[in-house]
């Protein structure tokens, strides 16, 4: 299964990562519009110091703890992916608790949110990926 | 309008060709009948022919065709050639006035051989003393112009229609072992009568039907050794990479067509051994030798005949056999003309040399 | 074909049946529901009174989730007994079931003290059912006066759920803070704090001693009003059918880390269980709904053959009051224990962090909870904090405190 | 501030409606133009900084901004340009030499643009590189003048040492220490798949290079930083460097603040030391000693590397090149004023040397006139900027073409022109790490390969619509090409004819 991989090496701090996923995920056709003037929550993160960066977001694990601990069963496993029904969520925050990587986080409406590789919205590839500017962020089989 | 030499002019040909591999002898006629069929091709332009083995009497003798414009420039190079040579028969060439045939320009026969003396003190051998002669008469005496130089062999050559060229030389009273001829369709030409083809250099002469795009690479590489490209032909440059390659250089033919219509670097890759690495080396010490752009020529030498197209085939040019003959042409219907039972015909592969030589001894 | 029987429907019975599924396809699986409903998340019912779900969403698993997993459930039936022996276990509807592999998922009831006058209170419900939050949906309005016994879990939950359908909520507890099984006193004070600005009345350090209709007697002497009484004490695992046929018990079934109980072809899970605590390596009952899955989930598998651990097993809680969030975990050793103790504090905030024998053992955070599993698997893991920048970590959860080399595993490849 | 005051050259748009202030442009600009003030919640731009490198630009995510030129000028006079009288101000200020990078930037003739190429129509035909082969390779080095046969009467095929390129193009000199070591990693991998060469430059060969030895010139300048007589048998040739096109007749000068690290080991000097290339090489002050130092490398390589000269194109460069011809040299590099650099003083880039298409032009006829042509191969650089550009010079005559700037370009150079601040916010012309990553060498290097794979493609279109179907055929055939806008005397050096002729 292909998965988002970043290379510290060559992420640079930039940022743009995030605001690509925020906007990907918004569901509107305008970046300016999506998030200006909005704090944005997007599902991948940049870590790091000014010298060394990368960014984080789900490594969709094959033993997903945020999943088995789900208390609402809005997390589950399907192909592989880990997406999150966030009808259900009502935002306990518990996988918040177990993922390993810090990559679940709250969205807007303080329900859970992770990145689903942009396979909900029209984004075709990761926009992550897609928008990285030095091929740091890339999506790929391993 | 600039002339012939001012400037470089593209043209369409006909060509064709014959030889006895036996030696046996064929008048001109045949060869004329051959251009017959492939009238169209020329233009009425030019037109020529090679014989060779056509003057057996003086066959250690340097036979120069040359014309004038008039004797004022025929004075000049005459005594300039008894300063070097020997001149054992000086003529004009017989013709046979006809109406398709006109602004006729002096046309002189000399058979000549270099004198000993002049040789030693130049420490030169024959040939590019002879060469050299040549040169210097057309590049530096106006008004002459030597278009055939070789030893028991023979240009001759007109503005006109070949088939017409040839009665106008009474070529059918010559006999030669192989004979090559010539059609002309130049595109921006008022015609001058040493352009027409074929172009000759020593006993090589060269029919050529193509218009190269390599020209002007090939002929500033050539003229670093001495050559000048006065017609601004691809005949001309052809001419003189031959004799470079061959006499210079010491190549044979066949490595002389390997430089000329070098093979592929994809098939020299696949080539094994010592061949790929004479082909790698021929192909990059003479990378400049290399001809493109479309040609067909027959390249005529004493005792033989080379028949060679450009490495991609863009010009016709068919070969067929019967008994001891060979016959090369830029298409069938010349072929059948002279000998319509010819067989084997075919069309030599792009690059492919085609190399007939007559018997040993046999001229 | 092996026969799967089930004692109980909820979470540890899910992972369970998930667990049998993920190894053997063709098992027959009974499932014994007590409760008449379709297996849901039991701590979704406070968020049920919240209105932040509904009963449809509180189901914990998709609609055709026993069809898809073949498991016969029978609802509203209880199992009374185990005859061992047969290996057959006794429905109270007079029918038997006879099991090659049995899991008992019994989890836990309410625990009511014995009260003096309870039953002169007209309106009083245990927080811990589905039931129970219909019930109580029911008779609250908006001038309800309620009265929760219990500032654990399950009593400010309560509260949570119902502050804005009725007038008054408040909350009695013998202990002297609030949550007092996760949170010590400065936690606890901050999130009390945050409460009682919501609105929420506290009475701590005292509880209801007497009942007399709509009137609890305080052991302060106090009088307490109420139309409405929730009793949220405590829960006591379900062992009673256990325990009667001989399997090891302390406060709840004993489990080693493969949750089989010490019978044979017997295996418990979820909150009817004692097993280790890894942060702390001690027994403990760790009622929680992910120990619950991780335990049935465990137990399946090895049922259905195979042979799976689940040895890491910590207390955990993530809970969130009117947007302020609170996590904990591990255990928490202070100084006297030979722990350490990290704290950063604030008005609305707390983190604290319990370091001992060179580990994490535990975590209390109140406000940012933000990326807090790296913290829990530093303790899941073991991991040497001499092998991390602390420092780094000790201010926020991130993977930049790892070496580089240890993040590009994280972060390489599949994990 | 007052007289030492020059208004920015440039100015930052920014579009308050599309700017997010993700910050990222402030993030991304070494030269700290951009800053989110939070009191106001604005992106403000400090304009006096910016060298309209356009980073900020390229990953702006709203397209938010644009740099344009300020529209603040000096009153006009055709004679004072704005550029001019800002010049004498800063040294007015500053009392030192002007520093510019890259190529000369001045509105000289550009002779590609005023040479046409020809087609074939009607009498010979053009030939579809679609359908037919179509070469581009080509054998760098001195060719035999004579064939020799041994006594079998086989011909002896031993040439001199020779490079092979598949497509007549070279990635010319650019040190390590003058650009970074992603853009030398770029350059070294593209090289290799591509089956060219790139240059070194004279900063020595990193050790991580060793491997793409075959694809690798090792240059010796003469500073001599880094030559050893590993570096000398690493690479496919050897490239002795007398000049530069950008800065003929100067040395180089890579200040000490560069020499960090992997940049002084490479160099073989002290870490904080200044690089001084002088301007000549001290054991050259004539062309006996060329001729000597060609023959030292080539003893101290076994005679298994070709050596190229590298001079700049100036006056004489034609008797120059005949004399390098001479030599013993196998390649003669020439390098025309339009060349870049890392750093040139400005008056010298600007106003020393001459343009390549006249320099070549006449080396290559004087080659020819003296027979030594096929002697020595030739290899011009110094602004090829597009397959057509290689096309011309190899039919004016010579055998390969160096690039570099449009090799920069493709490695996401904006031409800014400030290499010499260290602060290329493109992660080429920099050693400071945080910069340096910015050019990802995967991205990097299969950007090299694509501009070169197309300019191949575009190099066959152009040959096949000649009617040529090897380069070798092309080379010096100077009846493909017309000028025009050219005078007489421009033609006449370039020996072709006008357009129309």
């Amino acid at each position: 299964m292909k998965r988002v991989f970043v290379n510290e090496k060559w992420c640079l701090g930039c940022h743009l990562c995030e605001y690509n996923c925020a906007f990907a995920n918004s569901g509107l056709d305008n970046m300016a519009k999506a998030l200006k003037d909005k704090k944005i929550y997007p599902r991948i993160r940049i870590e790091g110091d000014e010298n060394i960066n990368y960014a984080v977001s789900c490594r969709h694990c094959t033993d997903p703890m945020c999943v088995k601990s789900c208390i609402t069963g809005a997390l589950s496993i399907n192909d592989g992916v880990i997406t999150i029904n966030q009808e259900k969520c009502v935002g306990c925050l518990t996988c918040i608790l177990v993922c390993p990587y810090g990559c679940i986080s709250q969205n807007e409406n303080s329900v859970a949110q992770k990145c689903e590789l942009c396979l909900k919205n029209s984004s075709g590839e990761p926009a992550c990926v897609k928008g990285c500017p030095n091929n740091a962020i890339v999506y790929e089989e391993r | 309008m600039k002339l012939e030499g001012e400037v470089r002019i593209p043209s369409g040909c006909a060509i064709s060709a014959v030889i006895s591999k036996e030696g046996n002898l064929m008048t001109g006629e045949s060869i004329i009948k051959s251009m017959i069929p492939m009238h169209d091709r020329s233009n009425g332009l030019g037109g020529g022919f090679a014989g060779y083995g056509i003057y057996p009497e003086y066959k250690d003798y340097y036979a120069f065709h040359i014309f004038y414009n008039d004797n004022i420039s025929r004075n000049k190079c005459e005594s300039f050639l008894k300063d070097s040579f020997e001149i054992v028969k000086a003529e004009n060439i017989p013709i046979k006035k006809i109406p398709e045939i006109t602004d006729v320009p002096l046309i002189w026969r000399y058979f000549v051989a270099p004198l000993a003396s002049t040789l030693s003190r130049l420490q030169l051998d024959e040939k590019t003393y002879v060469a050299r002669t040549v040169t210097k008469i057309n590049n530096e005496i106006n008004g002459a112009y030597v278009f055939s130089s070789g030893k028991n062999m023979g240009v001759f050559k007109a503005v006109g229609f070949p088939e017409d060229v040839g009665r106008f030389y009474r070529l059918d009273e010559y006999k030669g072992y192989s004979w090559t001829a010539h059609g002309r369709y130049p595109t921006n030409t008022p015609g001058w009568w040493g352009g027409a083809h074929p172009f000759a250099l020593l006993d090589y002469s060269i029919v050529h039907n193509g218009e190269i795009s390599s020209y002007d690479a090939n002929r500033r590489f050539i003229e670093m050794f001495g050559y000048k490209c006065n017609l601004q032909t691809d005949t001309e440059v052809i001419t003189y990479i031959i004799d470079y390659l061959v006499r210079r250089q010491g190549l044979t033919l066949e490595e002389t067509a390997n430089v000329i219509a070098a093979p592929f670097w994809s098939t020299i890759e696949k080539k094994k051994g010592f061949d790929k690495g004479k082909y790698t080396y021929l192909r990059t010490v003479f990378s400049s030798l290399l001809v493109t752009g479309p040609f067909s020529i027959v390249l005529g030498y004493e005792g033989g005949l080379m028949a060679l197209n450009d490495r991609l085939k863009l010009r016709s040019m068919v070969v067929g056999e019967k008994d001891d003959k060979v016959y090369i042409a830029s298409e069938e219907a010349a072929i059948r003309a002279m000998e319509p039972g010819a067989t084997n015909i075919y069309a030599p592969a792009g690059g492919e040399a085609v190399i007939v030589n007559v018997k040993e001894g046999k001229f | 074909m092996s026969k799967y029987v089930i004692i109980g429907n909820s979470t540890a019975a899910a992972g369970c049946i998930e667990g049998i599924r993920s190894v053997d396809n063709s098992g027959e699986i009974t499932v014994v529901s007590g409760e008449n409903h379709f297996v849901y998340s039991r701590p979704l019912i406070s968020y049920y009174l919240e209105e932040k779900t509904d009963l449809q969403r509180m189901k914990y698993r998709p609609d055709d989730f026993y069809e898809k997993n073949k498991c016969n459930v029978l609802y509203g039936v209880k199992a009374e007994k185990i005859d061992k022996e047969k290996s057959e276990v006794y429905l109270d509807n007079g029918e038997k079931l006879s099991y090659e592999k049995l899991m008992i998922a019994t989890g836990s009831s309410p625990f009511v003290p014995p009260f003096k006058g309870l039953d002169t209170v007209e309106n009083k419900f245990s927080f811990m059912t589905i039931d129970d939050a219909l019930a109580i949906e029911k008779t609250v309005d908006e001038n309800s006066k309620v009265l929760i016994v219990g500032a654990g879990l399950i009593g400010l939950k309560c509260a949570e759920g119902l502050l804005e359908k009725v007038g008054k909520i408040s909350v009695c507890d013998l202990a002297d803070r609030v949550l007092s099984s996760i949170f010590d006193d400065e936690c606890a004070k901050i999130m009390q704090n945050h409460l009682e600005e919501k609105g929420i009345e506290f009475l701590l350090g005292d509880s209801a001693e007497e009942f007399n209709g709509n009137t609890a007697k305080m052991m302060s002497g106090k009088d307490v009003e109420f139309d409405v009484l929730i009793l949220a004490v405590g829960v006591r695992s379900n062992i009673a059918i256990a325990k009667e046929i001989g399997i090891d018990t302390n406060r709840a079934i004993l489990v080693d880390n493969a949750m089989k109980t010490s019978l044979e072809n017997i295996y418990s899970a979820g909150d009817c269980t004692e097993y280790v605590d890894f942060s702390s390596n001690s027994k403990k009952v760790m009622a929680i709904l992910p120990n619950a899955y991780l335990q049935g989930n465990t137990a399946g598998k090895n049922m259905a053959g195979e042979s799976a651990v689940f040895d890491n097993a910590i207390p955990m809680n993530s809970i969130g009051f009117f947007g302020l969030h609170a996590m904990s975990a591990g255990s928490y050793f202070d100084e006297k224990d030979g722990g350490k103790c990290y704290i950063e504090k604030g008005e609305r905030h707390i983190k604290k962090l319990f370091v001992k024998d060179g580990v994490l053992s535990g975590f209390i955070i109140i406000g940012d909870v933000s990326k807090a599993g790296i913290y829990t698997n530093l303790i899941r893991n073991k991991t040497e904090l001499s092998e991390i920048d602390f420092e780094t970590i000790k201010k926020s959860p991130t993977l930049f405190a790892f070496s580089k080399e240890n993040r590009g595993k994280m972060l390489g490849g599949v994990v | 501030m007052g007289i030492e005051y020059i208004y920015p050259e440039f100015e930052v748009v920014r579009n308050s409606d599309r700017c997010i202030k993700c910050g990222v442009c402030q993030r991304q600009c070494a030269n700290e133009v951009h800053k989110l003030d939070e009191d106001l919640n604005v992106m403000l731009s400090d304009e006096a900084k910016c060298v309209n490198c356009q980073r900020c630009v390229a990953l702006c995510p709203t397209r938010a901004l644009k740099i344009v030129k300020s529209d603040c000028r000096l009153r006009e006079n055709a004679n004072w340009s704005d550029s001019t009288i800002k010049e004498v101000y800063k040294q007015a200020s500053s009392g030192g030499v002007l520093l510019s990078s890259m190529g000369n930037p001045n509105p000289l003739p550009v002779y590609w643009d005023k040479i046409l190429i020809n087609a074939s129509q009607v009498t010979n035909p053009p030939i579809d590189p679609l359908r037919e082969p179509m070469e581009t390779a080509v054998f760098l080095g001195k060719k035999p003048e004579k064939i020799e046969r041994d006594e079998n009467g086989n011909i002896k095929c031993d040439l001199a040492p020779q490079i092979n390129l598949p497509v007549p193009i070279m990635f010319s000199a650019m040190s390590y220490g003058s650009i970074s070591y992603n853009a030398h990693e770029s350059l070294a991998r593209a090289a290799r798949e591509l089956g060219i060469c790139y240059n070194t430059g004279e900063g020595g060969l990193h050790k991580d290079f060793y491997e793409y030895g075959p694809n690798t010139i090792v240059q010796v300048a003469s500073g001599r930083f880094g030559v050893h007589e590993n570096y000398l048998n690493a690479g496919a040739a050897i490239e002795i460097k007398m000049g530069q096109g950008a800065k003929p007749g100067i040395g180089g000068h890579l200040p000490g603040a560069k020499i960090v690290g992997d940049v002084s080991k490479t160099r073989m000097i002290p870490e904080g030391s200044d690089a001084i290339s002088p301007a000549p090489h001290h054991d050259i002050y004539s062309i006996e000693d060329l001729r000597q130092l060609v023959f030292s490398l080539k003893e101290a390589t076994n005679y298994k590397k070709p050596i190229i000269v590298k001079v700049a194109a100036v006056h004489n460069i034609a008797a120059i090149a005949s004399g390098i011809a001479r030599s013993g040299a196998d390649i003669i590099a020439i390098d025309g004023f339009r060349g870049g650099t890392g750093a040139a003083p400005t008056r010298i880039r600007d106003n020393v040397g001459i343009p390549i298409e006249l320099a070549l032009a006449s080396v290559d006829q004087r080659l020819r006139d003296e027979g030594i042509r096929n002697n020595v191969s030739l290899v011009v650089g110094g602004s090829i900027r597009c397959a057509s550009d290689v096309v011309k010079a190899i039919a004016l005559g010579a055998d390969a073409c160096y690039i570099a700037t449009s090799a920069l370009l493709a490695l996401g150079c904006h031409l800014c022109r400030t290499c010499q601040t260290g602060k290329c916010n493109w992660g080429i012309a920099t050693q400071r790490p945080e910069l340096v990553k910015r050019l990802n060498p995967d991205i990097g290097y299969q950007r090299l390969v694509n501009l070169v794979t197309a300019w191949q493609h575009e190099i066959k279109e152009l040959m096949g619509a000649m009617g040529i179907n090897s380069i070798e055929a092309l080379k010096g055939n100077r009846l493909m090409l017309r000028g025009v806008n050219m005078t007489e005397k421009e033609l006449e050096i370039f020996n072709i004819s006008h357009a129309g002729e």
